[in-house]
């Protein structure tokens, strides 16, 4: 026993003790028992991962049943493996970083312990999921990061927008979770159990499934599960809402781990995803169109959260790909790249709008450069990785996702390069429309504080050096045996010579000549208000979706149905009572003779009832 | 006591039926009429006409049982008719009419 | 006498000594008896702590009525338990959210809760096809009272149409028991079961469909099943606020637990013939109550039409026939119990505040009380499922056992699931999120202690009985599988030919009773 | 025959002891009047109730030594007993309830408390006759006085119109009763039940049964209409409407209960053989009663016509019963009827105060609030009225519970199934009562919601003690009616 579930552990108390107590502590309590709960659940994961290196097999911890109906048994039960291990490592480290960074963030805000109640509550529920060791488990902190997104998004619940796309969020989560649970109804009755290790050993035996089966079942209302969690198409919809939530909660939730979470689990069942290939095509085409998708949002967009947010939804959209083409490990070692610097881009962007007194909008900003340098120098950092410098985390996650693209399938490969050219230019439109140019803003710009900045410079460093310091490919070995050969310098050179040209073609746009995006905008009319609006997916969904449901409800279902006819029918059933007792009644004429009348005619009527009765049994005897 | 021999033109059936169609009569008599005392009168048309029967089934069984069940009717329609024209009194007393058709204020 | 007995008699107790005792005492004493009920109902717990049993503890069985037999026999296993002590737990709870709210004829308040008490209770641990009637109509007097006298403006029409609907369907029951009592010769529940299960009494299918659907009848009428449900929305949202948690904490539950207990076993054959058609009628609740609950206005109707969507999970699981999803169907009656409870209660708090339960009328109210919102929100979120809290495990169960069957079914059925995080939660953010209005923050304060006291142990339950389920999950394992095992299709029932419908019980029958009771 | 004339032996007289008590009652009450004049009028009903209570004491001590009685024309059983018994509490309760109303209509009288002790001579009679000619007879003692009780205040119109009612259509039904006994004696050649019985079985015996039928018809017509069961109930109601209140609450109990004993006891004894063919008949009727009475309820605001539908209602479900045609189902009956006579009495002692002077506050509107008013008295009303409906632990459960029962092991499950939905449907005019007393607010305009008399609360507390016996231990009472059920034994 080496007492992993301390590692969520710390964070719940957290949680209990500032959701409970917080309202009485100073703020400063607060920022410790949050920080200081989720610095110690890293501290613990590292000593537990250092204890059990190195790991070629899972380790596995029983507590006690959690629910046993019948042959259907889940326990409490949590394991660590590789895979596990580099998630742990990601979520209590930027977990711990982002935290840090909060309470400088977060520091005049009111509901301060209630916005650290809940991002510890998140810590718990995310490392719930990466432990769990089966499917019930995982899907708990599955659906209990789901509730923190949605509780952190409305954390502003003044704004009506605010609460609006926590629900949003929740919804469309609930939407891929009901996918992911039908997915263990089936897994249960396929395998007889939800525990990983029996599942998948199961799995083993099955063969291949050529045509659509019970695997591709399986797999494909995984995806839809992971679809809700990690934003893809349909359902990435919420993500960009999403951005309605305090910057940390973005970085944290909503681009560092728990829309990665999806890809976990993906990559997690990667027993079962092997056996079913059209559900893998299908992951990988769904990853790619939502790649390109949101890139070609993201170069439209002006508010700096929205860029990154449609930014993140794209590079889930790569990892996607990864994991459909069966680069298992390429796609985690993108969610852990990612998780840096995407992190990092999203705390900039906080700092930037802190500096700016809550400004979003870019084009209110510009030539930032000198006003907050420090800010602009993480960013910077962040900035290349994402584009795909050589030799920063970004550029080697993504030449190993590339690459395998390659390997699959040409048509897939080059579209991927495309989005990476696109992704750069977008991440470069908004630096150079931040931090370059004049300053167009009202408000007086100031630097962050250390306690801001410092985990910004953590994540920098990161950003730079992560791909060259953790080669996950080679950790998750164990787990995914890497198929394909060695590196091809040709592949990495057309890779990084995209992320180069995007770049170039912001500055030219954005720096050289600042009247051209304008230009070529308005020359292309209705293509970019389609993509400018998102390609109107909300609205097409709130017309075909939400308010034929709503009004359906409530006219046909409830007005009509409910109301009018099964209430009426009850209804009518009592009128109907009374319209006989009105119609008995009339017989009550209150005449004597009538009453005599019916008299005669009882007695006439008993006397041929009873003689035919008779008469059928024989005359005379 | 051997009893009276009948004369034989008649058979008992005729007393049957008349005694049948004296009830009728009672009967329809009570259904038509309009004034309560005929009305009245027609039940104890009806009674007699039980008494017929009576006498006659006692003839036929040669028994005196059905002669003392007529005296039973009779002492009873006899009653019955002090308190029906009693009551019969009140109504009219209190209503000043004994048509059977205005007496239906208690209805529906 | 067994602690049963007491507790099955306490409330009865208590309901005379209010009635006898001035008025002025009756608001503490109701506190006192309930929670001195509940306290001692505790004790019921003893014998289901350790291994799994489905035997029964606690059996009474005497005679109360000479000829025809009629036994007062009682006694508890894993089903009618938890069912109990929800209900004993409930009522204190009750008295506390009444306290300060019923000032009217305060006296006849208390002790027909009291009474109303015995009467679910009464229901849950019968053993007696004819006591277990007795107690099922008993209990629509109080809350027929309860709902007209203390409801709101349009409590009349409410009230008559929640009794007369019950009404209804239970004289049915009664055809149906007075018939089985013709066959089998008694009313001992055990005693026909036996004799059905050894073959003594047999029921062919031209019997058992029409008794099958006598009983279900009466209790997918108290479910509510749709399309039997308008009696729910109007009761619920007349009623006074411990009228409707009684009302769809336990009340709802003796329909469902009438089906368990009684429907299932006796005519297996039957039941597993109408299966699909419930089934389809189940889902479509879970999704139309839920579509429905969507579009009210009114806060205690949405919560109300919620109770017909979470209702149907129950009906679903026990029809789906499998472990999973009869444990799911008895997990989800409880834990329905205690969210929907502890909805109505908090929605209570809230028109004790403001006078008004259009949800118009809200907004912003975690600005002014942001205790209440946290319990309101823990509680939404029990309400819809979600993991760690209770009624995910019985939804979970009732899906997987669902899909079993037909991974339509699951399907179908977990819409629902989706739907109820969109009305309560489009609920929750119109109640309490956005700023404040005016009515709002001059009526609305946060929880006193008194309310808090009264829903802390429900949101404690949420959490324990969503993480820590073997407590209770263990006893209602035991006792579905034994049912399971008596549902099992007969194959004699097809083929069987009627025998001759006889006036009286063959005197086969009567023997086997003496025998069987001799056996006892 | 006469011929061989023994004069009746002490213990023929001691079977008829009530009889004998009622009736030298009556004569004295009417006498006492005479001599004590205006003045005393107070101890009437007292001395009315002594009577009663002495006659009930006779009723025992008869049933002690069963047996027949005067040649066999009266057999005195458990059977008669318990009817015999049932009248006569039915008598003492509409006693107990009548002296304040007489009071407030200025209408005390011995002559009243005669004519209820002549007709409940009449009915103990009934109880007991085994003779076709007895049963006229007691049939005609009751009625006669009973005409006389639904007009007993004069110069109410109301009451004229129900006694002139009554007695016209009595008298008219009973001559077909008494036509078709006619006939009975001519095919038969007797009038004792036990005699035609055999004879009608006999393989010697030569008749026909379409006759035969016919005269049964023409008799049941007679009892029918006693009972007011379909299609000869609708005096029933326009009846018990104008009677005055106490007197309606004796008529919708004591003479009902005794024709429906004197019903069955001619059915399961003289025409047992013939009964397999009168269930259809019987069947259409007991429903056709349940369904008038019920329904028609529904729609009325006049609480006293509303409980006279409901008194036909609830002959319908004694007449389930009947069709029943086993001893369970004639068990059933005397159950039945037992318990309605205590739910009835209780409710109409309520109404029979609550009307007030002139009998002004008849509509259930008039009973706004009356829960406010007067608690208690509301609460017993509503403990009858759900007896009414039928809710377990009231006797009316108990009794509908025996008759269905009897009714299903007699194999009549539609007719089960249609009564109890019935009985579901009945459950709102009733309930309405209790919406009205209870949900409803007082108005100026309710009626007389002054204390009750002491006599009335003691018929209340009868009542409602024997609502509650019969509902929770109905064991002895069942005991009694299924020993004495067995009649053609």
């Amino acid at each position: 026993m080496h007492h992993l579930w301390l590692i969520p552990f710390f964070p719940l108390a957290g949680f209990l003790v500032n959701g409970i107590f917080g309202r009485r502590f100073s703020k400063g309590l607060v920022s410790m028992v949050a920080v200081g709960s989720v610095a110690l659940s890293f501290a613990w994961a590292l000593k537990c991962l250092l204890a059990l290196a190195p790991l070629e097999t899972p380790h596995v911890e029983r507590y006690f049943m959690w629910i046993q109906s019948g042959s259907l048994a889940i326990p409490y039960e949590l394991s660590v493996d590789r895979l596990t291990a580099i998630m742990l490592m990601v979520v209590t480290g930027i977990g711990s970083l982002i935290h840090i960074y909060a309470t400088g963030y977060m520091h005049d805000e009111d509901g301060f312990y209630r916005f650290f109640a809940y991002l510890n509550l998140f810590m718990f529920f995310m490392l719930t999921l990466v432990l769990a060791n089966n499917y019930l488990l995982l899907f708990v902190g599955w659906e209990g990061v789901g509730l923190c997104s949605y509780l952190l998004i409305g954390y502003y619940f003044l704004k009506h927008s605010a609460s609006t796309a926590g629900n949003k969020a929740f919804i469309v989560n609930r939407i891929g979770d009901f996918g992911f649970s039908l997915a263990m109804f089936l897994i249960f009755i396929t395998f007889g159990s939800l525990d990983f290790q029996k599942v998948f050993e199961a799995a083993k035996a099955v063969p291949v499934e050529v045509s659509a089966g019970m695997m591709t079942a399986i797999c494909l209302l995984l995806l839809v599960g992971a679809a809700g969690k990690s934003a893809q198409i349909p359902l990435y919809v919420w993500l960009p809402d999403a951005m309605e939530g305090p910057t940390p909660v973005s970085a944290l939730i909503h681009a560092a781990t728990m829309v990665t979470a999806g890809v976990y689990m993906v990559a997690r069942s990667a027993a079962i995803f092997t056996k079913a290939p059209i559900a893998m095509e299908t992951v990988a085409w769904v990853g790619l169109a939502t790649a390109v998708m949101a890139a070609t949002i993201g170069m439209t967009q002006f508010d700096i959260k929205k860029v990154y947010a449609y930014s993140t939804v794209s590079q889930l959209g790569y990892m996607f790909l990864a994991l459909g083409v069966g680069a298992f490990s390429a796609g985690i070692w993108h969610v852990v790249t990612h998780a840096f610097f995407k992190a990092l881009l999203f705390l900039g962007a906080g700092s930037v709008i802190h500096a700016l007194h809550h400004e979003q909008d870019m084009r209110n900003m510009g030539g930032l450069r000198t006003k907050i340098p420090i800010t602009f120098a993480v960013l910077a950092c962040a900035w290349i990785a994402i584009s795909g410098v050589p030799f920063t985390s970004g550029w080697y996650s993504k030449e190993a996702i590339l690459g395998a693209v390659h390997h699959h399938s040409p048509l897939m490969y080059w579209i991927g390069v495309a989005t990476a050219a696109v992704t750069a230019f977008y991440v470069s439109r908004s630096m150079f429309m931040t931090f370059f140019g004049e300053y167009r803003g009202h408000a007086h710009p100031h630097e962050s504080p250390p306690v801001m900045w410092v985990p910004l410079a953590v994540l920098a460093v990161l950003s730079l050096a992560g791909g060259f310091l953790f080669n996950v490919p080679h950790i998750l070995e164990p787990l995914f045996p890497v198929e394909h050969g060695g590196h091809d310098i040709m592949l990495e050179i057309i890779g990084s010579a995209a992320g180069l040209v995007g770049i170039g073609l912001a500055y030219v746009m954005y720096v050289a000549s600042p009247g051209l995006p304008d230009s070529i905008s308005s020359s292309l009319g209705g293509v970019y208000r389609l993509v400018y609006n998102k390609y109107y997916v909300d609205e097409a969904y709130d017309a075909t979706v939400v308010r034929p449901l709503v009004s359906g409800s409530r006219t046909g279902l409830w007005q009509f149905g409910d109301v009018w006819l099964i209430d009426g029918v009850v209804n009518g059933m009592g009128g109907f009572a009374r319209w006989i007792g009105g119609g008995v009644r009339t017989l009550q004429s209150g005449s004597i003779r009538s009453y005599a009348a019916w008299v005669v005619a009882g007695a006439v009527i008993f006397i041929i009832a009873a003689g035919a009765i008779a008469g059928s049994n024989g005359g005379l005897r | 006591m051997p009893p009276i021999p009948l004369p034989t033109a008649v058979p008992l059936t005729y007393y049957l039926i008349l005694s049948a169609i004296l009830f009728a009569l009672g009967v329809a008599g009570f259904l038509f009429r309009k004034s309560l005392i005929t009305v009245f009168m027609s039940i104890e048309l009806m009674l007699n006409a039980v008494n017929l029967t009576f006498v006659t089934f006692s003839y036929q069984h040669k028994q005196v049982d059905g002669h003392l069940f007529t005296f039973f009717v009779m002492v009873v329609a006899a009653a019955e008719a002090a308190v029906g024209l009693a009551i019969i009194l009140t109504v009219f007393k209190n209503r000043g009419t004994l048509a059977v058709d205005e007496i239906d204020s208690l209805k529906l | 006498m067994t602690l049963l007995d007491i507790v099955l008699f306490l409330p009865l107790v208590a309901f005379i000594v209010i009635l006898a005792l001035p008025k002025t005492l009756s608001r503490t004493l109701a506190l006192a008896t309930s929670m001195g009920i509940f306290i001692v109902s505790l004790g019921l717990l003893a014998p289901f702590l350790g291994k799994p049993t489905s035997a029964v503890s606690f059996e009474t069985n005497l005679i109360w009525i000479q000829s025809p037999a009629i036994r007062y026999h009682i006694s508890l296993d894993g089903l009618g338990l938890w069912l109990l002590l929800l209900s004993t737990m409930l009522t204190p709870l009750c008295v506390l959210i009444s306290w300060n709210y019923i000032t009217d004829r305060v006296k006849e308040y208390y002790a027909f809760l009291l009474l109303l008490e015995f009467g679910v209770i009464g229901v849950f641990v019968s053993m007696d096809l004819f006591l277990f009637y007795v107690f099922w109509e008993v209990t629509l007097v109080p809350m027929y009272f309860l709902i007209g006298i203390w409801g709101h403006d349009r409590r009349i029409y409410a009230t008559v149409k929640f009794f007369l609907y019950t009404m209804a369907g239970s004289v049915l029951m009664l055809a149906a028991i007075l018939y089985l009592y013709s066959r089998a010769g008694t009313f001992d529940y055990p005693m026909i079961l036996q004799l059905l299960s050894s073959g003594r009494l047999q029921l062919t299918a031209a019997e058992q469909l029409p008794l099958f659907l006598a009983f279900f009848i009466a209790f997918a009428i108290k479910v509510p099943l749709f399309p039997l449900h308008t009696w729910l929305p109007d009761a619920h949202v007349e009623a006074p606020t411990a009228g409707s948690v009684m009302l769809a904490s336990v009340m709802l539950k003796m329909g469902t637990y009438g089906i368990v207990r009684f429907c299932l076993p006796m005519f297996g054959n039957a039941a597993h013939q109408c299966a699909p058609v419930i089934i389809a009628l189940a889902i479509i609740g879970i999704i139309y109550g839920a579509l429905v609950a969507l579009v009210q206005p009114n806060m205690k109707k949405l919560v109300a039409y919620s109770s017909v969507s979470h209702l149907g999970f129950v009906v679903l699981g026990i029809f789906t026939f499998t472990q999973q999803g009869m444990d799911g169907a008895v997990y989800q009656m409880l834990n329905h119990g205690i969210s929907t409870g502890a909805l109505f209660m908090l929605v209570g708090f809230l028109y004790e505040r403001n006078h008004s339960l259009e949800i118009k009328s809200y907004g912003g109210v975690a600005n002014v009380a942001p205790v209440l919102s946290v319990i309101f929100m823990v509680t939404t979120l029990a309400s819809i499922g979600l993991p760690v809290l209770n009624n995910f495990v019985g939804e979970f169960l009732v899906l997987q056992g669902a899909a079993i069957v037909s991974w339509k079914y699951a399907a179908l059925a977990g819409l629902g699931v989706i739907f109820s995080a969109c009305y309560m939660l489009w609920l929750y953010q119109r109640a309490f999120f956005g700023e404040a209005g005016e009515g709002v923050r001059h009526h609305i304060t946060d929880i006193n202690k008194r309310e808090l006291l009264a829903i802390a142990p429900l949101v404690i339950l949420m959490v324990w009985m969503g993480t820590g389920t073997s407590l209770f999950l263990k006893p209602i394992t035991a006792v579905n599988a034994q049912i399971l095992e008596q549902s099992k299709i007969n194959v004699e029932y097809q083929v069987k030919a009627p025998p001759a419908p006889s006036a009286e019980p063959a005197p086969a029958t009567t023997a086997a009773v003496v025998e069987v009771a001799r056996a006892r | 025959m006469l011929v061989n004339f023994t004069p009746p032996s002490a213990s023929e007289y001691i079977r008829v002891l009530p009889e004998i008590l009622l009736t030298v009652g009556g004569t004295i009450l009417m006498i006492a009047e005479g001599l004590a004049g205006e003045r005393h009028r107070r101890g009437l009903a007292p001395m009315a109730l002594a009577f009663l209570l002495l006659a009930l004491g006779g009723a025992v001590v008869a049933g002690m030594d069963p047996g027949p009685a005067f040649n066999n024309m009266l057999t005195v059983d458990g059977y008669a007993t318990f009817f015999r018994l049932l009248v006569l509490i039915v008598g003492i309760l509409s006693v107990l309830i009548s002296g304040s109303y007489l009071t407030r209509e200025n209408a005390d009288s011995a002559d009243y408390y005669a004519l209820i002790l002549f007709s409940l001579c009449g009915q103990s009679i009934l109880a007991s006759a085994n003779e076709l000619i007895m049963v006229f007879i007691g049939l005609e003692i009751s009625s006669i006085a009973t005409y006389v009780l639904a007009g007993f205040l004069r110069n109410d119109k109301r009451n004229n119109e129900a006694a002139i009612k009554y007695f016209l259509l009595g008298s008219f039904a009973t001559a077909f009763l008494l036509y078709g006994v006619g006939w009975i004696y001519g095919v038969t050649g007797t009038t004792n039940l036990q005699e035609i019985h055999r004879f009608l079985t006999s393989s010697e015996s030569v008749y026909s049964p379409l006759l035969v039928s016919a005269c049964a018809a023409m008799m049941f017509v007679g009892f029918a209409f006693k009972v007011s069961a379909a299609p000869f109930q609708g005096w029933a109601p326009d009846v018990y409407q104008g009677a005055p209140a106490p007197v309606s609450a004796f008529m919708t109990a004591a003479p009902k209960a005794a024709a429906f004993a004197v019903f069955l006891r001619v059915y399961s004894i003289a025409f047992s053989g013939l009964t397999e063919r009168w269930q259809p008949i019987l069947w259409v009727s007991a429903m056709a009663t349940m369904v008038i009475g019920n329904f028609a309820a529904l729609r009325q605001d006049n609480i006293k016509r509303m409980l006279a539908y409901s008194s036909v209602a609830h002959a319908g479900y004694v007449m389930v019963a009947v069709v029943a045609h086993s001893e369970a189902g004639v068990a059933a009956a005397m159950f039945y009827l037992a318990s309605y006579a205590f739910m009835n009495l209780g409710a109409f002692a309520i109404v029979t105060h609550y009307v007030g002077k002139g009998e002004r506050y008849v509509g259930i509107d008039d009973m706004a609030g009356y829960a406010r008013q007067q608690p208690l008295i509301a609460a017993l009303f509503t403990w009858f009225l759900l007896s009414l409906i039928g809710v377990p632990l009231t006797g009316g459960f108990f009794g509908k519970f025996y008759v269905f029962k009897s009714a299903i092991d007699s194999n009549l499950i539609w007719l089960t199934v249609l009564g109890l939905l019935n009985s579901a449907v009945a459950a709102y005019y009733y309930l309405r009562i209790i919406v009205v007393m209870y949900f409803h607010e007082p108005t100026n305009e309710t009626g007389a919601a002054g204390p009750v008399p002491a006599g009335v609360r003691l018929a209340l507390i009868g009542s409602a003690i024997g609502v509650f016996v019969l509902g929770v231990m109905p064991s002895a009472v069942l005991e009694f009616a299924n020993r004495s059920a067995m009649l053609s034994r």
